[in-house]
């Protein structure tokens, strides 16, 4: 196989086959099929078969479309932005505070904005932590505050002064209108406007949440589905080191 | 009788256990009154439009008597006090108030006899119209014919009345029973509701007047089209619970999610506040005719779907009750519920099954509403949609009322015109090829089902004595309900809650319920 | 709307969402989730989501993606080749025969080559119908004459000649490797060589076949799904008197 | 007894037209050999390999005798006689007729008792293989353990064995527990069977030596790695039914779809050498411990699933008993049904409930091998995989066994490796969350379940009886099986059927028979 040339697959190599729906804003008919065709055309797929339409309203209808895609990507060329750091588990997260930091981390976390899911904030760092794998709370060497839902970024940003917070803790799941990208970037701005931007680590996470993104947020991590608390804190126990905030001024 | 050999002599034993503890919230609920209480009253006197600031003036009112009077006295007493001393209609007043022109704490005191006859008129007026919106809805029905089967039901969210239309009129045209209008993130923690026709909702569109109106208009329009009746939804829980079930009452929803615990639980809204709201937004809904939809299936959604199972029971008999309290008959009460165990569990169906045929016996004349997987959804739509099926055999199977569909997207976005379409098909599918299932299906004599349903209502009857000894509050503060623990003094909208003075009165309050006991 | 500029539609005017989904022959690996994106890109989907991913085996994984199509069909252009007959019921085909064409017509059909599908085919002939729709067998003035399945071209060919058939109604139905292209392609070739590919009217059908592909394969029409005997019937009654076949000499 | 009070009185009558039908059809086919049945022969004594132009050696050989001689007297006879003759191996014998330097008919005759003396090594060194194979079966079955539960079926069809294995080898680590490599089209009309690895089908793999035994390999490789036996399955029926069966037993397949009622229906093979193909076909099966799949579920896909259920039950019957003459016994008679129902009928789930219920209470013991929708299947796959859930549902309910996955794309092409793998977790996913589901539910007496199930019962009585006056061939004339009528002396292969000689014999018909008599 030419890993330069990485097509879709069905059932032999290179064949290409993608499965494509969508809806389109015209009555269910022969035109509509056509019209299906077409755009899927024009994303590259050759010999599209349309095979099944149905009527969604008067002027609406759904089309499912199979078909061989001549796009192909140069596997070899990929770069993912992702994470660094080592795997470690609970009990070797609290070795390395114990043996690294030497002094309590102090996490605050919450559903910032007017994001009311807490199911994943809460997965990171309440005691009994989700899927098996314990919260924040459990950590000998961190001390975890759960702040809630529908925490004002003013609010937060506060609270982080007032704890003295070295990690903050950001998830977000509400994403209709890019609401996310508006609250995330907000807080880096209250953060920097507050000056302390360079003395907190700030990690976001969420459904929607990749690592990429959260680099271009100007967060120093992102998170999404399936990380845990062990994710999140192998990489902050790390990063304070890495930018020297293992002995910040404490107030 | 039933299918489950339930213990009937526990299920009396919640349901009292659940009624000492709903009167005992009463008592306290009898004795106050809040702001949005008081803005619904103007309301429903008349009162509506915004001022120059794009206030709304039942806002503009009370924000007046609060600051300059004493909101203990009831908005009533200064309207009517003022109308009798200007000749003005609360409109009118209203107005003046907003533009500084008239302070209604400053007016003569007249006699409140005198009040209420100022003020019967308008009121009365708009009770009027409310019961020419019950009876048009039951008549409608009646010439359309009422379904038998479940009804299906679905949301539509764009942010937008008008994409929210489209949506909703194909939806009905699929075939979709009652439509509802997700609320923009947050509207529930506005101390207001919001002004007009709005397109700019996230993950739902404002609760407005307008909106409804507009989307009341395109339904009967599609309905008329179809012969059915369609329903309309929108959200009553959240600091502006009375307020919003008077717009829903004005502009004929049909249904009302309507819940305290939602908002004390989900919102973090002060608890004292939410009971007191709710009682008189729950009066409105039994006045109006309109179904009410009560929140325990979220419960489900924070914590285990079979470990929690018993405080869902325990919260609809606590809800039951709280709804005889505020006059709702049983067929108004739609007792939520839903279908949130772990698709990966062991029998998990079976466990379901338990669970809904259970809620179908104990609560047999209510419109239960059913809600369908959403916590276990993932961006894998084949088997989202697969997970649908089965909450769709379900409810033929246990004979649910109120069945929202659950979508193939779920995990991923707000429903595409698409995902509603093949959500609707997926349910007609199951409805038609099992359509008399529960009539042909058996459970087993002290099989899985028969015994886990017997175990639930045994601990829910458990934790109901537990709350009827330490009381509503105190159990709210130990986290009961989905593992959250709120304060009697924390959350929202404590600051807005008022006693009442010796002399308070609730013009409509005392008007409905006059006629809701008669009737 | 625009009808110059159709785009798909989510839930908003020109959101321009569809659904994709394919196999990659790559682990199941961030790698891979960036390779999927990609081919979306490359598709033209803009912001595209993975929503999921899992791995089928070592090598291979497959991505459900969302999206926004950048693309858009000017709705106004599109020309659909249809068959161009008046719809008639079978009692006004039997009419227009008595009426019209005067004589008995002969009509054979078969499903040719390997294929040994013959739902499609008996769906059109059978005195029964399909779907509430009778077949050709029931119409007066219709002699036809259902060959069956795995009818070789060459016997089909024969068969034609020797009831002097006036239409020929292929159905097929396996497509995979273009089986069916092969075959029909090689029909016409027969007929062509025995000299009688004028003097009668070809028609082929079958669930992936479109008027617009049995149109470039030198077939008179083609028929697809949910198209019935008076559908194929009121084309030919038509075509044979356009192509002046009625009178056609009767050996 | 059973869960849908069945009439066994009306089970015992059906099963005994169905036995004297089969008797009846046994005596013509003891009385007569086909040309592939001869050619298995030669297989059997280890004739294998081409010519320079590509055809067979068996078919060399065979066509030679034909030509020249009397097959009549049986391939037995020729090859035993040539040996002694000319002290060759059966292999060196086969190849110098290929070469025309050897013609059988033109031997010394010896006498019977020595010829079957001198093939008695050849085929003992073959039927012993086919015994090792067996027990290899056995042992690693018993050594990773019998899965409870359905098994999980699933096809491979990319017509190039190289792709085949890659996607036999993905499904089976998906949880596949039987891979069936469907044939090319066509093939079952070939005269003869394919010969080495090949990459060129059409819908399909050509069922070759080679390619069996590549895919047995691959197969048990991950298998040791999955720690489960995976299960190999090919297709015998058509003209070359005992080749076929013959080179499935050298290589250890597991299931072979082996049913001349098939071939006859639905490749329009003549039935008098079908019959009788099948029969030897059958005793191999039964030799090899191989499990048989009868093609029931095709009635359904072309006539109507409702109207025609009781065709599929009498012809279960009658599979039941041409099997138990070939020796057969229950645990291998995968007898064929399917779910068909139009998805648009109301209650079609109960019906198929009703059918797949009664299957399984009327063969207990049989491996049934129940098929998925694929007639009402539409390019819309998001119904389709919900179709495919309910069959996987009526699985769990009505405890099948053999379950072959429907695939979503069923009306749209052969399986692509992601349709595959979605079709396993839908089925896992079903199997899993109503594990206990038959043990729970019990179907209403005196409903429509257990009506229809008698209904179907009784209609297949009837016809058996009448088939059992009439005889098969006559019944097969008069179309009742999936409305096809067949004459006795139309559709391929009659041409290849010849009457036996006094002195035919098939040495190891005779060798195999002792033996399966015996044990
Ligand atoms: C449960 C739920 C709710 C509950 C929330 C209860 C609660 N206390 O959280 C309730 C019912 C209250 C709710 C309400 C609403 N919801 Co909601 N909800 C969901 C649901 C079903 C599950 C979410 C969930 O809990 N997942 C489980 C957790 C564990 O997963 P997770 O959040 O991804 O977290 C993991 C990772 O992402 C990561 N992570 C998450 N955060 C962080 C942070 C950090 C720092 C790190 C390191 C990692 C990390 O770690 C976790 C463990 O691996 C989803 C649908 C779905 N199936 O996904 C819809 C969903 C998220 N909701 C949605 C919407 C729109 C709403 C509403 C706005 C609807 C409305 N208009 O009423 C409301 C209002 C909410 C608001 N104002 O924010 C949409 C969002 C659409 C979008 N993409 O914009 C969804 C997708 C449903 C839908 N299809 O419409 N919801
Ligand atoms: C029933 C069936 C069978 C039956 C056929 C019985 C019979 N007597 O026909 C049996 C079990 C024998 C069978 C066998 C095979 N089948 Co098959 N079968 C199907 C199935 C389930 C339904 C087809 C059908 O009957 N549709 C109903 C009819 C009414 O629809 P229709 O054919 O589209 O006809 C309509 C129109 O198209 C039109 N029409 C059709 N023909 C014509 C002709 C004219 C002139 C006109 C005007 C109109 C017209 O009018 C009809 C009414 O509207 C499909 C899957 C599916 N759900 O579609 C697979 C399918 C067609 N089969 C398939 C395959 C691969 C096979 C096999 C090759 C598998 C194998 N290797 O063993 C074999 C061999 C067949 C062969 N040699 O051809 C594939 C084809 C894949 C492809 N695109 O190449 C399918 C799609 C299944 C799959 N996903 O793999 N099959
Ligand atoms: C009872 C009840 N009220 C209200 C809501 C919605 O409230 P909000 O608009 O705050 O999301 C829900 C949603 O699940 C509910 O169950
Ligand atoms: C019993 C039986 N044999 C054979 C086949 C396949 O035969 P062919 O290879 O001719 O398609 C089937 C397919 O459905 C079958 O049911």
């Amino acid at each position: 196989m030419d890993l330069k040339k990485i097509k879709p697959y069905g059932d032999t190599i290179n064949d290409g086959k993608v499965q494509i729906s969508f809806t389109l804003p015209v009555p269910n008919s022969e035109k509509g099929e056509v019209c299906a065709k077409e755009l899927a055309m024009k994303m590259g797929v050759y010999d599209p078969l349309v095979v099944h339409r149905e009527s969604l309203e008067k002027n609406f209808s759904f089309y499912i479309i199979y078909g061989s895609l001549m796009h192909s990507v140069d596997f070899t060329k990929i770069h993912v932005e992702t994470v660094e750091t080592n795997h470690m588990d609970m009990k070797e997260i609290e070795q390395y505070i114990e043996e690294n930091i030497k002094r309590e981390i102090v996490v605050i976390g919450a559903s910032t904005g007017s994001d009311a899911h807490t199911v994943g904030i809460d997965a990171i760092m309440n005691m009994k932590g989700y899927a098996g794998h314990y919260g924040l709370e459990r950590y000998k060497g961190i001390q975890a505050y759960n702040l809630g839902s529908q925490v004002e970024n003013e609010v937060f940003v506060q609270k982080a002064i007032e704890l003295n917070a070295d990690v903050l803790l950001v998830s977000q799941t509400v994403t209709q209108k890019d609401i996310h990208l508006q609250n995330l970037t907000n807080l880096i701005e209250l953060l920097e406007a507050e000056g302390i931007r360079d003395q907190v680590i700030v990690i976001c996470g969420g459904p929607r949440i990749t690592h990429e993104l959260a680099k271009e947020l100007g967060y120093d991590a992102g998170f999404g589905t399936k990380k845990y608390a062990e994710d999140v804190a192998a990489f902050f126990v790390c990063e304070l080191e890495n930018r020297n905030l293992v002995n910040k001024d404490r107030r | 009788m039933g299918k489950l050999n339930l213990d009937w002599n526990v299920v009396k034993k919640a349901r009292n256990h659940a009624k000492n503890i709903a009167i005992n919230v009463q008592q306290f609920i009898d004795q106050h009154t809040t702001i949005s209480i008081e803005r619904t009253i103007c309301r429903m006197i008349g009162i509506d439009g915004i001022d120059e600031y794009g206030v709304p003036l039942p806002n503009v009112v009370v924000d007046h008597v609060k600051e300059k009077g004493n909101i203990g006295l009831g908005v009533c007493y200064y309207l009517g006090n003022a109308m009798i001393e200007t000749g003005l209609t609360p409109e009118e007043i209203a107005l003046k108030v907003a533009s500084n022109e008239l302070d209604l704490t400053k007016c003569q005191k007249n006699d409140n006899f005198e009040i209420r006859l100022a003020l019967e008129p308008f009121v009365k007026k708009n009770l009027a119209f409310i019961q020419s919106n019950k009876r048009k809805r039951e008549q409608t029905q009646k010439q359309y014919g009422e379904k038998d089967g479940p009804e299906i039901y679905v949301i539509v969210a764009t942010g937008n009345i008008y994409e929210d239309v489209t949506q909703a009129v194909a939806a009905a045209k699929q075939g979709a029973d009652i439509i509802a209008v997700i609320r923009s993130t947050g509207q529930s923690l506005l101390d207001y509701v919001p002004y007009g026709l709005t397109t700019e909702g996230f993950g739902g569109t404002y609760a407005t007047q307008a909106n409804f109106r507009k989307m009341r208009e395109a339904l009967d329009e599609v309905g008329a089209q179809l012969g059915r009746y369609i329903k309309l939804v929108n959200y009553a829980s959240g600091l502006c619970m009375p307020e919003i079930s008077a717009m829903g009452a004005l502009e004929r929803l049909d249904v009302m999610l309507n819940d305290s615990l939602y908002g004390i639980l989900f919102r973090d809204i002060n608890m004292k506040r939410t009971f007191i709201d709710q009682y008189f937004s729950r009066l409105i809904n039994a006045y109006a005719g309109i179904i009410i939809n009560t929140g325990e299936d979220n419960y489900l959604t924070t914590s285990d779907a079979i470990e929690e199972a018993h405080t869902v029971l325990a919260s609809q008999f606590i809800n039951e009750q709280f709804a005889l309290l505020a006059c709702l008959p049983e067929k108004l009460q739609g007792l939520g519920h839903a279908f949130e165990i772990n698709p990966d569990i062991e029998n998990g169906f079976l466990y379901e099954i338990a669970q809904a045929q259970m809620a179908r016996e104990i609560f047999p004349n209510a419109p239960l509403k059913y809600m369908p997987p959403t916590k276990f959804k993932t961006g894998n739509i084949f088997k989202g949609h697969i997970q649908d099926a089965l909450f769709n055999m379900t409810t033929v199977l246990t004979n649910q009322k109120i069945h929202l569909l659950g979508m193939m997207t779920e995990a991923i976005h707000t429903p595409y015109m698409s995902d509603r379409a093949l959500a609707i098909e997926n349910a007609h599918y199951i409805f038609k090829t099992m359509k008399d299932i529960s009539n042909e299906i058996e459970f087993k004599t002290g099989g899985v089902i028969e015994k886990r349903s017997n175990e639930v209502l045994d601990k829910a009857n458990q934790l109901l004595k537990q709350i009827e000894k330490i009381g509503m509050f105190e159990a709210l503060e130990r986290g009961v309900f989905a593992g959250i623990k709120r304060m009697q003094n924390g959350g929202k909208g404590l600051e807005n809650v008022f006693k009442k003075e010796r002399t308070y009165f609730n013009l409509i309050l005392d008007l409905m319920l006059e006629e809701l006991r008669e009737g």
